[in-house]
Parts: structure tokens; sequence; C-alpha cells
């Protein structure tokens, strides 16, 4: 299926300070982005600007080659974000809290594919504790879980190796390398070191001054 | 007509244009409260029953007249800053705002001082007081609201939605403060709904008022002014407005 | 797993599912669900103590104390309502949802109001006894308490939303909240007041069902709009 | 002329205090607002115009201008 989301010009003032300008950007399907840069460069503002949480940029967007004002319903219907934060509720337990997440992404009340989703995290065992009794590490498994469970192919991902053991993060590259050659998209933040491989590219933001170079 | 309101929006087009402006609506209102003052005071025949000390009204019902216009000005100013995203809106909202609060205080101190001879009290549960008392706690709220943001762009955006709920809701408010009014005082005297007034009296009132809104004109012009300078201070237009002025 | 499924639920499903979700979080808290309440009898007992325990004083005034209490109850609730979402980051998958936002934090009112402000309503006529009420009153008293009480909610979810994202938010929450009440306490308190004089009440509650049906029609655009502010930090 | 005499005019029929007590607090606050505003202003320039002296002294005009008004930026990253 078709994939793409284009930036033109894409500008963001922030009281007064320019986090980027002039930002050309066109993603297509089977690649991973990683979106790179020092502190307070903009990378969290730039993923909530591409996944058309904020609205005071500069410049368009585009999805499918349509402005995103028009197709914002399918673009939200094709996208999966996982923020900063992991959105999992401590007084639910995982099962509870991937349902949620189900039904409001319109999927199938399904609770075979949550517990299988939950053991594809490495969370077996777990899926009636308290999210709350969990790690973080486990806390942001359960959110990582939603990326075995809802079928989207624009992957937007905020720091998704925080609090992350070795072979959780092992797992979850493999997880993004194979959603990128299924004809996926991923665009990531990490200060992860993702291995090279030709569907990955990098995005560079700059010093949050004049310069913000591709 | 997009085109005049996008370049009306622009900054610097503002500050020139009202760098014009502003005279006419500062002479305008200082020849207008002055006469109006001087008409009010001395020459407007007293009160059959009040006496002289309705000579308040000059100030009080001006007073309270801009005090709401300028609630529905500041509500105007954020939608248009929300819908078309013009800055200047917003920035003449966040000077209206403090004035709008004087100009309650002013209603409500006029209306308190204006109850001692006329009710014997200082404070009266005045269906006329208690709006203005609910109106200046509004503006707190807005004011309060838009200082607690870190970043200023949100604050716009908050003050802007909440001057919008508040304007929804005054209208109401005052409804159901004078239904209450009424009900708890029934047939009581008002100091401001009167019958037919005499043209000697409501004539300086007329001026006053006049006077009044030009003054609102004049400061929230000047006031934006200022507010351009502080937010656009990096940008080449305003270094070089500095540049001459030194 | 495909790389895509069209969403078959519709925002019906993710409106019950929220709905579901936040019933089962607060019962699982109950201590919030309680604390309201735990209060509004706390205040309703201290104004005897202050003011005198004279049966026919507090008749008197015990309309506007029970609704002014029950009003201050409400609102000590509507400081958590967003909150817990927005700290764990669930308000932001909520706003990024294909699902009509003003429809889901509807939803969330109304799960703060049938824990909040229905229980009030419910308990309010007991306290009614306590302040010496006069009889034939307490029905309409709890019947304008749970109307008046979902305007609360609705009104009251603009200033939470507004301030979810300040760290201290509380007070200034009721700050911006309590002076758009005053409406809902008149007519609420106007209609226990008119029953136990005797007189028809049923214009006030219409009045209440139109400042609710007004709010309803308003809110949750206003909730939304605030709530996109407040993501935007 | 609604008064004979500058005492009767002062006295407004013996509500003289009230009637001045309210005006005098009203004159008061328009002129203070305007007074504020004017500092305001005037406070701004001043404030403008060091910065440009500075710019013209260090000779990098952008750095300098940077405004100090707000405090910490907007990304929320660790």
């Amino acid at each position: 299926m078709s994939l793409r989301l284009q930036a033109r010009k894409l500008a963001c003032e922030r009281d007064d300070r320019w986090l980027f300008r002039d930002l050309d950007l066109d993603i297509h399907a089977g690649e991973i982005v990683r979106v790179e840069g020092p502190n307070g460069s903009g990378k969290t503002t730039l993923l909530k600007i591409l996944s058309g949480q904020l609205a005071d940029f500069q410049g368009e967007l585009y999805w499918n080659d349509h402005p995103m004002r028009r197709t914002r319903q399918d673009f939200l219907a094709n996208l999966l974000y996982l923020g900063h934060a992991p959105g999992v509720k401590a007084a639910l337990t995982p099962l509870e809290n991937l349902a949620w997440y189900q039904a409001l992404a319109g999927e199938p009340d399904d609770e075979a594919a949550r517990f299988k989703a939950l053991a594809a995290v490495g969370l077996a065992g777990f899926e009636d504790l308290p999210a709350g009794q969990l790690s973080a590490g486990q806390q942001r498994r359960v959110a990582l879980a939603r990326l075995e469970l809802i079928p989207r192919p624009l992957w937007v991902l905020d720091e998704p190796f925080t609090a992350i053991d070795r072979d959780g993060v092992a797992a979850l590259e493999g997880r993004l390398a194979a959603h990128a050659r299924r004809g996926g998209c991923v665009l990531v933040t990490t200060h992860h070191e993702l291995a090279d491989s030709p569907a990955l590219r990098r995005i560079r933001l700059g010093q949050g001054g004049d310069d913000a170079a591709l | 007509m997009w085109a005049f309101i996008h370049k009306l929006g622009s900054p610097k087009w503002f500050y020139a244009i009202s760098e014009r402006l502003q005279p006419w609506f500062w002479v305008a209102a200082a020849v207008l409260i002055l006469v109006g003052s001087a008409w009010g005071l001395a020459f407007a025949p007293a009160d059959y029953q009040q006496g002289n000390s309705f000579r308040i009204i000059y100030v009080h019902v001006p007073a309270a007249f801009l005090a709401q216009s300028i609630f529905v000005s500041m509500a105007v100013a954020g939608f248009i800053y929300m819908v078309w995203k013009i800055k200047i809106a917003d920035m003449a909202a966040a000077m209206m705002a403090p004035l709008g609060a004087a100009m309650t205080f002013v209603a409500l101190f006029s209306g308190a001082v204006w109850g001692v001879p006329t009710w014997g009290t200082w404070w009266m549960w005045d269906a006329r007081l208690t709006s203005m008392l609910i109106l200046l706690f509004l503006y707190f709220g807005v004011i309060a609201l838009r200082g607690a943001f870190s970043s200023r762009d949100s604050a716009s955006r908050a003050a802007s939605v909440l001057a919008m709920v508040g304007v929804i809701n005054i209208p109401i408010i005052k409804y159901s403060v004078d239904w209450w009014y009424t009900l708890h005082q029934p047939a009581t005297f008002s100091v401001t709904s009167r019958p037919a007034m005499p043209m000697e009296m409501w004539a300086p009132l007329l001026i006053m008022v006049l006077g009044f809104y030009s003054f609102f004109i004049a400061v929230t012009l000047m006031r934006t002014r200022s507010e351009i300078l502080r937010r656009e201070a990096s940008k080449r237009w305003v270094r070089e407005l500095a540049g001459e002025v030194s | 797993m495909p790389l895509f499924r069209e969403p078959e639920g519709g925002a019906g499903v993710a409106i019950r599912a929220t709905l579901k979700r936040d019933l089962v979080l607060m019962m699982r808290r109950r201590s919030e669900v309680l604390n309201p309440l735990v209060f509004f009898a706390l205040v309703i007992t201290l104004f005897p103590i202050g003011i005198s325990p004279d049966p026919e004083l507090l008749a008197t005034i015990a309309p506007g104390l029970l609704w002014v209490a029950a009003l201050l109850a409400a609102l000590l609730s509507l400081d958590s309502l967003f909150r817990s979402d927005y700290d764990d980051g669930s308000l932001e998958q909520l706003l990024l949802s294909p699902q009509p936002l003003p429809a889901l934090a509807l939803a969330k009112v109304a799960v703060h109001w049938l824990l909040t402000g229905l229980p009030l309503a419910l308990m309010a006529p007991l306290l009614g006894i306590m302040l010496s009420l006069p009889a034939g009153s307490y029905a309409v008293l709890a019947l304008s308490l749970a109307l008046g009480s979902a305007s609360l909610s609705l009104i009251g979810a603009i200033g939470a939303a507004l301030t979810v994202g300040l760290a201290r938010g509380g007070v200034l929450l009721s700050l911006l909240v309590l002076p758009l009440y005053i409406p809902v306490l008149i007519f609420g308190a106007g209609a226990v007041q008119a029953a136990i004089l005797g007189d028809g009440v049923s214009a006030h509650l219409a009045i209440l069902g139109a400042l609710l049906a007004v709010a309803l029609s308003l809110a949750p655009w206003a909730i939304a709009a605030s709530l996109r502010i407040s993501i935007n930090g | 002329m609604a008064f004979d005499s500058l005492s009767a005019f002062l006295a407004m029929g013996g509500h003289g205090v009230y009637v001045w007590a309210a005006w005098g607090v009203t004159g008061l606050l328009l002129v203070g607002v305007v007074l504020h505003a004017r500092a305001e202003r005037r406070a701004l320039l001043r404030d403008l115009r060091r910065r440009a002296r500075r710019a013209q002294h260090h000779g990098a005009p952008g750095a300098a201008a940077t405004p100090v008004s707000h405090q910490e930026g907007h990304a929320r990253e660790s």
C-alpha cells in the first residue's frame, strides 16, 4: 500500500526561538527514519508535529500527497504513536490497558490477541497484575505491546528504548526492521544507536539555532 | 478583504497605522471626559430623590459599560487569534485584561460609595454590583491563567478559550443574578434602572461613556504597541526602529 | 499480523471503552470517590457549630448551605479529572485517537458526574435532615443537585482541561471555575427554596435543564480545545 | 450651573465626600493607567536601544537580540 508522509518548509518557533526552519521531509514506506539532535533541539516537537498533535507550526504537511488538514482522519487511522510517557495506567492490568487501546483504535475486542501481544513483548504471566506493580521497563513493554496488537503502518516512536533491558532492545530493533521490511514506516527518536541498514535514514536537527539542516 | 485583515495582523503595519490613529483617540478621550465631567458635576441638575449623590452615575455607568465591553472585546480578540492565528489580536487581548479589571474595580468602588447616601451601607447585594463583582473574578481568572503558563503560545490560547467561555457565561450570569435579586429584594429601589432621565442628565452621561470608550481604545493601542516591541524585540524592523529612536 | 486494518469500531466503541476504563479506575481508588462525600458531610457539620444549633435558623439557610457545600465538594475532585491521564501519557493517546475528542472527553466527564455529582445529590437529603430542612423539599434538593452537578462537571472540566498542564493548577482551577458556577447555584438553591415556600419548582428545574443543555452542547468542544492547548505545554 | 457658589459645589448638598471620593478614585485610576502605559513604553524603548548598542559593540546582532523574557525552552526531552 502507498505510504508517504511529507513536510514542506516546516518551521517551528517556540516563544521567539526557532527550533527548526525550512525543514523538508519525505518519508516513504519501508523506511526507518531516526531523528537525531542534542537535547532541546526539537526532536519531540518535530515528532508531535508529524503525528498531528501540534498545530502551531509553519509549512505544510502532506499525507499520501493530500494536505494533512483534509486527510487528518485517514492519517490518524494509519498512525501509531508512542510518546515519551508510556501511557499505561498504573491501576489497570496490562490486559485492561491494552483493551482500552484496542477500542480507542477501533480494533475488535479480542482478548486472545492481547495475550499474544503481551507474550510477544515478554510479559507472559504478568497479564493480570496491576501495571503499577511492574517495573519501569515492563511498563514500557506494555506500551510496546501496542505495536504487536494494533496494525498500523506508520509508527512514530519517541524514545521507545527508554528503560528497556538489552534483550528487549534487540527485540525491539528487530521489530522495527521487520516492520520496515513489510512496507511499514518508522519515525523514531532515540539515544540508542541503531544498527546500520539500508532502510535506516537519519535526520539531524541543529542546536536549536538558525540552521536546521536535513 | 482577507489581504487587508492579514495586513492588519502584521505587527509592523499595525505599529505604523496605530501611531497615526492613537493621538486622535487621546484627544477625543481628554476632551470628552473633561466636558462630560464639567457638565455632569457642575451643570446637570440634581436628582429630585437622591440630590447630588446621583452625580456618581457619571463615572459608575461608563466604567460598568466599559468593564463589560472590554471583556467582550477580549473574547472577540481571542476568537480572532484562535481562528486566524493573528498575533496582534492576542497582544491586544493581553493588554485589555488589566484595564478591564481596573474598570470593573472603578464600577464596584463608585457603586459602593454611592450606596452610602442611598442605602446607608457600603455594600448592598444589588444586582448590578453583584454582577460586577463576578465579572471582576472572571477578569482575575483570565489574568491568572495567562500568567500561569511558561509558554507564551499556550498562555495566549488558554486565555482566549477562557475569555470565550466567559463571554458566553456573562449574559447567563447577568440574567440569573437579576432574577435572584428580584426574587430576594422585591421592588427595591435600584440606583441605575431609572425612569426616563431628562436630557440635561443623560447628555453628559453619553459624553462620558464615549470618552471612556475613546480612552480604552487609546490605552489599548498604546499598550499593544509596547507589547509588539516586547514580543518582536528580535525582529529586524524593531531593532532598526530602536536605532532610529536613539 | 497484517500491516494495516481499517478501524472497525466507531466512536461508540471507543466511548464505551473509555467509560468503562474510567469507572474501573475510579472504583480501584475508592477513596477518591469517598473523599468528596466526606468533605461534604464535614462542611455541613461545621456550619451549625460555627453559626448556631437553632433549627429554625438552620432551616432558613439550609438550601444555600447544602448547595454551596456540594458545589465545593464537586470542585474538590475536579483537578484529578485529566491530571493522571496527562501525567502518564494517556491523554496524548486520547488526542491521537481517530475518534472525535469532544465525545471522548464527554465520556470522562460523565464518569466524573456519575461518581461525584450523583452520590453528592443522593447524600444531600441525609444532610438536609441534620440542618432541619423543611419536609417536602428533599426530593427537589436531590433532583436539583443531580441536574445541576452535571452542568458543574461540564463547566469544571473546561477549567480542569485548561490547567492540567500546570504544575500547581488546583487553586487556579477554583478561581477559573467558581464564577462560572454562579448561575447553576442560583437556580439550584432557588429550586429548593421554592419547594420550601410551596411555590412551583418546575420553572427552576426547567432552567437547570436548559443550563445543562447549553453546557452539553458547548462544553465538550471547549474541553477538547483546552486539552489540545494543554498538551502543547 | 446647578450651584450658587464654589463651596456649594464642593459640598454637593452634603454628599460631597461620596461624589468626590468616587470621582477622585476614578480619576486617579485613569491617570495611573496612562502613566503606567507611558512608563512601560519608555522602559521598553530604553531596553531596545541598549540592546541595539550592545549588538553594535559585539557585532553579533542575532545573538544579542535574543529576548530574555521567557524561561525554559519548550521541548521536554531527556
